[in-house]
């Protein structure tokens, strides 16, 4: 982070020396045929040059059996290699979206210009997020307005932040520092200012860090507070006159909707339940339930959210999810 | 050509195929106050088309034009096909890859 | 084959060597076109297709709104108008001008028909707060996502009167020089040209009313 | 004409009343619906717009020499790119080589007297301007800042500038590029010469033709996209905003369906453009004819398909992803058939390195490396990181400026002769090409590094350690801004104290070379049958004496 002009980047975990290592395979790759064609062109462009005006080329048959060897052979020969490209890539990528299962999850919330961060114990900050080294960090991201992106040149991976829909970035770091974090996703008038510092630190760096900053929730209600406050649990609570699905241990479960589809209740569909319960109706239930939309806020919704997730499956004989 | 009459559509040809369009419209207007589930609306466009190619062979005088008509809506309709196949297979497959969302 | 680029062949223009070139092109120009209109309406309709999946009860309820009376009744009138198009052309071929005065105004008083309709389905939407917009207000299952659907029924159906209204001024540039017998046999390009966009049109018409007025009809919820 | 010292004989072929001296006045230019005039026409307006668009870049690369946002304010910035964006690409890389060179060309190669539909020809053009004027209104009353690209919901439902007035620009020029492939697409079909097969056309028909196709089936979907956001921006109908549960990435897919295969709208004539250029400057039938011609309608067709390996990271499902992804490298592949065929020309040719070879050599080496690239981005894996960074700047330059402008401005340099009937400064000429090959590497390179360091496009401030790298790139576009401005200045001189040029200066194969330069009104004095295959040096060697020899 010196201001020097260095020609690689830092990385700062494993999978971003995935990366570097299949970049380096795609590199040489593209300099064996780039480097080629060109010593082809000024070779052959000077072998050949026209020794008198008159003169004309020789032409080629182009059905000469040695002519269409050469051409099978610049067709599969680079298609071959796409290939390999291709599957090495997928494979990277797949591993770049999926986050281990122990990973700890994160908040995210972008805005017009600003990135808003949140600790598991709810310690917030504001355009950088300290992390412990050799944790595996999930974020969970959504944004309030336009689409922006989360982007860490060191982790090398960008992911869109959207809005209306949870997206998931994750690392591991293995090295402790202080990197760029940008807005990758042009997102208006200061776009460029949309930047922050990822902070990766020792792990006890880190517990006394969290201990040091404001400690607890802040200011914002957590998931229980708010599920009362907005009385879901007049409906949705086993001990209440059941008119609506109850919640406890919906999550991951697969809801049977009134026009016959089934829907796995996951993180996206409870937001989408809690903004716009009229779009799917759960079998047996009538819409009655209002809409949230505009009466909380996104992060707000985050709590709410992993509140439900949490919800403990009912007791046997209550009715459960459907 | 001016004189060859063999590429006129007779008047009984083109009533004829107006009275099968208008059938085709009672059946599917009928059809679809039956509860048919997914079935409705496979038979909502099956019939849409089959009208559709009434018009396009008959009124549009596709069978008195050279091969290569045919073949040129055929290919703008596989490039609408590969606009909807391809669109679908992100939508399709948005919720498969459980990465907690 | 060739012909004299100098008034020997009326309306045969400069560049082409014979009529048969000449009609050719134009109906392989036409078709072209038709095929970029399939692409444009197209988006439409994949917008169709992804939010019916998606919001299926606002897409059946909103369906309810829409008038199947009116709808069919429309059917009919532009599948009519289809047939004095068909009938116009086939006058052009045979050289009778006057039936083909006739036909192509037949075909404008349909397409007139069709569009008045059309205006008292959208001003009925607009008295019911159905046009989406700032007032726009829909009660019963799948309101939040209704929306969604009255803008796609204004788009396509909006996009293809709007198409209608462009045929219908092609069609009234076409009565002088067809009252005037300017269309022969050998040269009708306008004419058959027209008649393939009108067609075309009515085509886009056969899959709107379906999916547009008859989506929800069997659903009771 | 090596034989006479007088100045006042004309070389062979050379007609002094031609297409552009038979009738007089700014009426008979505006009102023609000659193919060449209009060609010229478009060749006034898209000149007019490069010059444009050119002048943002400078701007662009002023503001990016020093890391802190000092020259412009961000929202300036902001409407800078855009505008740069949306004039180089609707206003003169779709318009530029079928509206200018396609537009001469393509009757005169397919000895035609004109295209097949000439009042849509000349419709075309000026719907092309109408929509330019559309972005020019609102460039002058403060522009457009949500990028090229309008992404919503920014586009929608925040930006505060002329996004209505710019989208109806770009969709009036929609209908201009529609009507002009349609256009094309039936000349190819039905004015060909009598006995001119498929497989004897010129390779830059071939491109043209791909293009074509691409402009009459991409272009509409493009239009509607365009519609749906104005509806969107005006009422608020829902399709892409997610308060309704509409999706912004259907805007994205609605938009790339039509804009990636519209990058192969640009490039796809330029290759054409290479194929005639080789094939001319080594005397010799261009390797492999069949497969460059395929491989056209091959890049046509595949890159239909590819569209959403720009939303990799999007939120798009992976899985979907990874189908764009290998349909990709599907498409990567004709194009290097083509790179391969072209190279395998000059084996065994006549090569000259007169200025249209030098910029056709330079198209080859820039496209190789902006269409490697172009692999890695398809690659998920390497997208994740360098998605909407300066690699993805530099990759599209290499390929819409170095490939698709030098190919331009080879057909140009080409051609030239036939379009005017005069002849430019060899020396002049030869410099400037090298100047651009070299201003283009220094400008467009550096970012390639940049763009892996992590420098995120679209920044008008960045991290003090990336300035020496866009020192670089600006000191460079200081040296490609004077390649441009070399040609046009001996391009200008040469109409009127340039040599006159004989009918086939290069002694080239083709019917275009058959007629006089200028070509007269009716393109040919007796209609041309073909009788032989495209690019048949050996029949007809020596037939014609070259110029400069």
């Amino acid at each position: 982070m010196t201001p020097n002009a260095p020609l690689f980047p830092t990385s700062a975990s494993e999978l971003a020396r995935s990366v570097d290592t299949l970049f380096f395979f795609a590199l040489a790759f593209s300099l064996f045929f780039a480097v080629l064609i060109a010593v082809l062109i000024a070779l052959l462009g000077s072998k050949y040059r026209r020794r008198h005006p008159d003169e004309v080329g020789v032409a080629i048959d182009d059905h000469a059996p040695s002519s269409k060897r050469l051409e099978l052979a610049w067709t599969s020969i680079p298609f071959g290699l796409l290939l390999i490209l291709f599957g090495w890539g997928t494979w990277v990528f797949f591993l770049q979206m999926r986050p281990p299962d122990d990973a700890v999850e994160y908040w995210v919330t972008g805005k017009q210009w600003m990135w808003k961060m949140q600790h598991p114990d709810g310690t917030r900050e504001i355009n950088e997020l300290h992390v412990p080294l050799g944790q595996a960090v999930k974020l969970k991201m959504i944004s309030e307005d336009v689409i922006h992106d989360f982007f860490v040149p060191a982790f090398r991976v960008h992911v869109d932040v959207l809005p209306s829909r949870y997206t998931t970035y994750w690392f591991k770091a293995d090295k402790t520092g202080t990197f760029h974090l940008f807005c990758g996703q042009y997102c208006g008038v200061e776009h460029a200012y949309m930047v922050g510092r990822i902070v990766v630190m020792d792990p006890k760096e880190y517990e006394q860090w969290l201990a040091g900053v404001r400690p607890g929730r802040g200011p914002l209600r957590t998931g229980e507070e708010l599920f009362i406050a907005n009385a879901c649990n007049t409906c949705h609570r086993p001990d209440s006159s059941a008119r609506a699905p109850i919640l406890n241990g919906i999550f991951g479960k697969s809801v049977k909707m009134i026009d016959g589809a089934s829907v796995v209740a996951d993180d996206g569909y409870i937001r989408d339940s809690i903004l716009n319960p009229q779009a799917r109706i759960v079998a047996g239930y009538q819409p009655i339930m209002p809409t949230f939309k505009g009466v909380i806020s996104e992060e707000e919704l985050l709590q709410l959210v992993e509140y439900v997730k949490k919800l403990p499956p009912p007791a046997a004989g209550a009715e459960g999810a459907r | 050509m001016s004189t060859d009459t063999s590429h006129i559509s007779s008047v009984r040809t083109l009533v004829a195929v107006f009275l099968a369009l208008m059938v085709f419209t009672a059946l599917t207007t009928a059809v679809a106050y039956v509860d048919l589930g997914a079935g409705s609306t496979a038979i909502a466009l099956a019939i849409a088309f089959t009208k559709a190619s009434l018009v396009v062979w008959f009124f549009m005088n596709v069978r008195f034009n050279t091969k290569l008509i045919p073949v040129v809506i055929l290919g703008g309709l596989f490039f609408l096909l590969v606009l909807f196949v391809e669109t679908f297979a992100d939508y399709g497959s948005r919720g498969w890859f459980g990465n907690g969302r | 084959m060739a012909a004299d680029p100098h008034g020997a062949s009326p309306g045969l223009a400069h560049h082409f060597d014979s009529y048969e070139q000449q009609k050719e092109s134009a109906t392989l120009g036409m078709w072209l076109f038709i095929v970029q209109e399939i692409l444009f309406f197209g988006g439409l309709f994949f917008a169709y297709a992804l939010f019916r999946w998606k919001y299926p009860v606002a897409f059946n309820h909103g369906s309810l709104h829409l008038d199947v009376t009116l709808g069919t009744f429309n059917t009919v009138v532009l599948i009519a108008s289809s047939l004095t198009v068909a009938m116009a052309v086939r006058s052009a071929q045979l050289a009778r001008p006057k039936r083909l005065v006739g036909f192509l105004l037949g075909t404008a008083v349909l397409g007139s028909i069709f569009l008045g309709v059309k205006a008292y389905e959208y001003h009925h939407k607009w008295v019911e707060h159905l046009v989406p917009g700032p007032g726009f207000a829909f009660e019963g299952p799948g309101a939040e996502n209704a929306r969604i659907f009255f803008s796609l029924y204004f788009a396509m159906t909006g996009l293809h009167a709007l198409h209608m209204v462009v045929g219908i001024a092609i069609l009234l540039f076409l009565l002088k020089p067809a009252w005037q017998g300017r269309y022969t046999p050998e040269s009708h390009n306008l004419v058959e040209g027209f008649g393939l966009y009108w067609h075309f049109v009515d085509i886009i018409w056969i899959f709107l009313f379906p999916l547009l007025y008859l989506a929800g009809r069997h659903h009771i919820l | 004409m090596n034989d006479s010292k007088s100045a006042t004989t004309d070389p062979p072929g050379y007609a002094p009343v031609n297409y552009l001296n038979e009738t007089w006045g700014l009426k008979s230019w505006l009102l023609t619906l000659d193919h060449k005039r209009i060609g010229i026409l478009y060749l006034i307006s898209v000149s007019f717009y490069f010059a444009l668009g050119g002048l943002m870049a400078a701007l662009i690369r002023i503001e990016l020499a020093t890391p802190q946002g000092d020259l412009v304010s961000p929202d300036w910035y902001n409407r800078l790119f855009t505008m740069h964006g949306v004039m180089m690409i609707f206003f003169f890389l779709i318009p530029a080589v079928p509206g200018v060179l396609g537009n001469f060309l393509l009757p005169l190669m397919i000895g035609a007297k004109d295209v097949a539909f000439p009042k849509v020809n000349l419709a075309s053009w000026y719907l092309y301007n109408i929509g330019a004027l559309f972005s020019l209104w609102a460039l002058l009353h403060g522009g457009v800042d949500t990028g090229w690209t309008f992404y919503t919901p920014l586009s929608t439902s925040y930006s505060t500038t002329h996004v209505i007035a710019v989208g109806l620009g770009i969709f009036i020029n929609g209908f201009s590029s529609i009507l002009a492939g349609v256009n094309f697409m039936v000349t190819i079909h039905r004015m060909r010469a009598p006995g001119q097969g498929w497989f004897r056309l010129p390779l830059f028909v071939w491109g043209i033709y791909a293009t074509s196709l691409i402009q009459v089936l991409g272009t509409p979907v493009l239009a509607i996209t365009i519609l749906l956001l104005a509806a969107e921006r005006l009422f608020h109908i829902g399709v892409f905003d997610p308060r309704y549960g509409g999706d912004p990435v259907l805007f994205q897919h609605f938009f790339w369906f039509y804009s990636h295969p519209a990058v192969y709208i640009m490039i796809l004539p330029a290759m054409g453009v290479i194929s005639e250029i080789v094939a001319a400057c080594a005397r010799k039938r261009i390797f492999g004819y069949k497969f460059v011609a395929f491989a056209s309608v091959a890049i046509a067709t595949l890159g239909f398909l590819v569209w959403a390996h720009h939303m990799f990271v999007s939120g798009m499902s992976v899985y979907a992803g990874a189908v764009f992804s290998i349909l990709t490298m599907f498409v990567a592949v004709p194009s290097a058939v083509k790179v391969f065929n072209w190279t395998a020309t000059l084996y065994k040719g006549s090569v000259v390195w007169e200025t249209p070879m030098l910029y056709a050599l330079g198209f080859i080496g820039v496209f190789v490396i902006g269409g490697l690239t172009g692999t890695m981005l398809a690659t998920m894996g390497l997208d994740a990181h360098i998605h909407d960074t300066y690699f993805l700047v530099a990759h599209f330059h290499y390929v819409m400026v170095g490939s698709a402008v030098m190919g331009f401005l080879g057909g140009i340099h080409f051609w030239w002769p036939k379009i005017t009937g005069r002849l430019y400064p060899r020396f002049a000429s030869k410099f400037a090409a090298i100047v651009v090959f070299v201003g283009f590497n220094v400008t467009f390179f550096p970012q390639f590094i940049l763009g892996y360091l992590g420098m995120p496009r679209r920044y008008h401030t960045y991290p003090p350690e990336f300035q020496t790298l866009n020192v670089m790139s600006s000191a460079g576009a200081t040296i490609l801004g004077v390649g441009y401005l070399i040609p046009m200045l001996y391009l200008l001189w040469s109409l009127k104290f340039g040599p006159k040029a004989s009918a086939n200066p290069w002694g080239a194969v083709g019917l275009e070379w058959e007629t006089t330069s200028p070509p007269p009104v009716a393109n040919f004095a007796k209609s041309p049958v073909v009788t032989t295959e495209a690019y048949d040096y050996a029949a007809r060697a020596a037939r014609e004496v070259p110029v400069g020899g």
